[in-house]
């Protein structure tokens, strides 16, 4: 799981580098990307830390 | 606001019916006439049934082509060159949906259609109707060429990893699923709705005529192959970028595709993570102008792959809408006057 | 003729459905029993209407499987390396339709299906069940795997291309259309008619397991990707090779298919010059257990392209075909025998 620090670049969504507007308040939290939608969540606040939320691959059956 | 005056030359078959429900609805617009040399005197709601009470005009013959300030003509490939040249006037804008005017190599055009250009001289003048890749010179042009639909879809998948130099020593096969309305309104064997439903064949396992069109608007040299699909409107092209060496991660993707079109109005992203529509999907987008890209990077040993894809309505923005879409730049109108159809779903 | 007893764990799935359309009426085989967990108790029609009137088998419950010459596996993809050691018995035949015997590589299955293979001293006698890649070896055997769909329609039309060497140096795309059928019959947001109908999208941009299948039938190393289309049963796979040097005449294409494919009963080329259905179209083949097979040279400047594509019914050919077609071998049966449905037109 890819992991993006904060120190000084503003937040990037990990997975498409989009800039990510909001400013989460809570560890734990789960946000959406604007850019790619992917399920972003919360691992730290200080340093800010987001990581992928593990999602759900398509059934692909056969 | 003064509307503009629009007329359609050979109006009845698919695309014409296209250009009319969109001019039709555009405010800065009027349709004065459209001609037909099969249905002439009839109501345009005969060809057209979707047009029913949008509007009051009849087909008029061939030869009474009204004026206006911006033609549109849906001649048919080798037929169009010989009759754009006369439609030409100063302070006039002419659309030739045709493929006669798209490749600017008389050479190219000759080797694809199979019949020399009769109207070479006036290929410097036009302009390749796609706004995306041509939209300043499209800006002051006199005569603008409607696009390929297949090749449009391509084009637009294949635009940003091009810009980004992604494509510099790969080999790129396209292979296109297109709806029946592609091959036109005209009666033939193959059409028929007993043979063609659920028909998923190559129809044509090679396809220069578009590669050709995707080589001069993106400069990638592409081998094309086109699927009939049970759809009546739609094409999907799905590109296969075999790279020399490892692919990109899709960070980089990303870059390439949100600087090529975060600006566009008609171009979207579709790549999601979740949910049952991740991707473009031409059931999508059908009646609107949209074009939907998404990409994807295929690691793993040994050289890498980018498989891109594009949805568009072959009809819209394959053909009518970038007809539409291209006028309203070449007029100074805002680009998306009369383009703002939002699509169906569930359909 | 004394018939051979056949049974079925898990027949209330598509795979189950169709191995009972084809046994029932097999000329050497007696159906003494089908299982299902979630129909136990049911009549066999409950879930497969098509089958009203054909059998008067109930499902029986799982732990009820009767003995047999012969055991069908329907159990899911890792799930079926627990159950199908216990089925083994000396003088029996087990054919197992999972994925989880398919791939002779421990290592290769644990890489694309996630999980360790529990029954993996199985898999040296295990074999693929695929008579024309291996009919030598499916004569004797005790355990034969089903086959993958989209990796089977790959398979066969790359194969002449690999025996006759035509493979070295490229590389090979290979684009796949298949059927809703094909993700089974398990209640899904995106199998809702509503949302699936008409949906033409890329459905696995990158499709490992059927690579890995292939590569391990032909020798090809394949970059694969799914398209769902507007299909319920049928797969069609194009296969686009980009050769390292100019393309082969047609003549030697023909020479190619035809040394492989002229004494194979299922197996058609299909490449006709005139008429409406010139190439392989899985909408013709629906039902029946026939692949057809095509193939294009596509000359022209620069390194050429040969395109080869091949249509089947993924829960025939692609599944219950192949498998009983195994069976027939494994047994010493007509290879014929129970498989010669004529698939139906105008469909």
């Amino acid at each position: 799981m890819s992991q993006t620090i904060l120190e000084t670049a503003p937040l990037e969504c990990p997975e498409c580098a989009a800039r990510l507007a909001i400013t989460p308040t809570l560890a734990g939290e789960v946000l959406d990307c604007r850019g790619c939608g992917a399920e972003l969540e919360v691992v730290s606040l200080t340093p800010l830390l987001v990581q992928l939320a593990p999602h759900a691959e398509e059934d692909w059956g056969e | 606001m003064t509307r503009r005056t629009a007329a359609i030359l050979g109006g009845s078959g698919y695309t014409g019916g296209e250009l009319l429900r969109l001019l039709l609805r555009h405010p800065g617009i009027e349709v004065v006439g459209v001609t037909s040399q099969g249905h002439a005197g009839e109501p345009v709601h005969r060809a057209h049934p979707n047009l029913r009470g949008a509007t009051t005009l009849d087909f008029l013959p061939r030869d009474k082509l009204p004026d206006a300030d911006v033609i549109f003509s849906c001649t048919p490939h080798t037929e169009a060159m010989a009759v754009v040249p006369n439609l030409m006037r100063d302070g006039r804008v002419v659309v030739d949906l045709s493929a006669d005017f798209r490749l600017r190599d008389p050479a190219a055009y000759e080797r694809w259609y199979g019949t020399p250009h009769t109207a070479a001289h006036l290929l410097p003048e036009a302009v390749y109707g796609l706004p995306e890749t041509r939209r300043a010179a499209v800006k002051g042009a006199r005569l603008i060429s409607g696009v390929g639909c297949f090749a449009t879809a391509t084009n637009l998948a294949l635009l940003p990893l091009a810009r980004a130099g992604l494509l510099e020593g790969a080999r790129v096969v396209v292979d296109g699923k297109i709806g029946s309305s592609a091959a036109g309104a005209e009666v033939n064997a193959a059409g028929m709705h007993s043979e063609r439903s659920r028909s998923h064949r190559l129809y044509a396992a090679t396809s220069h005529r578009h590669a050709a069109e995707v080589e001069q608007e993106t400069g990638a040299r592409v081998h094309a192959s086109v699927h009939t699909v049970e759809l009546v409107r739609g094409v999907l092209s799905t590109c296969h970028i075999l790279l020399p060496g490892p692919a990109p991660d899709e960070k980089t993707l990303w870059k390439a595709y949100r600087a090529q079109y975060q600006d566009e109005p008609f171009v979207r992203i579709v790549k999601e993570r979740a949910g049952t529509h991740r991707g473009p999907d031409p059931n999508l987008v059908a009646g609107s102008n949209f074009a939907d890209v998404s990409f994807h990077a295929e690691a793993g040993d040994g050289p890498g792959r980018i498989v891109a894809t594009c949805a568009l309505d072959n009809l819209v923005k394959g053909a009518a809408g970038s007809a539409v879409q291209s006028m309203n730049v070449a007029l100074g109108l805002p680009e998306t006057d009369g383009l703002g159809q939002i699509p169906l779903h569930p359909v």
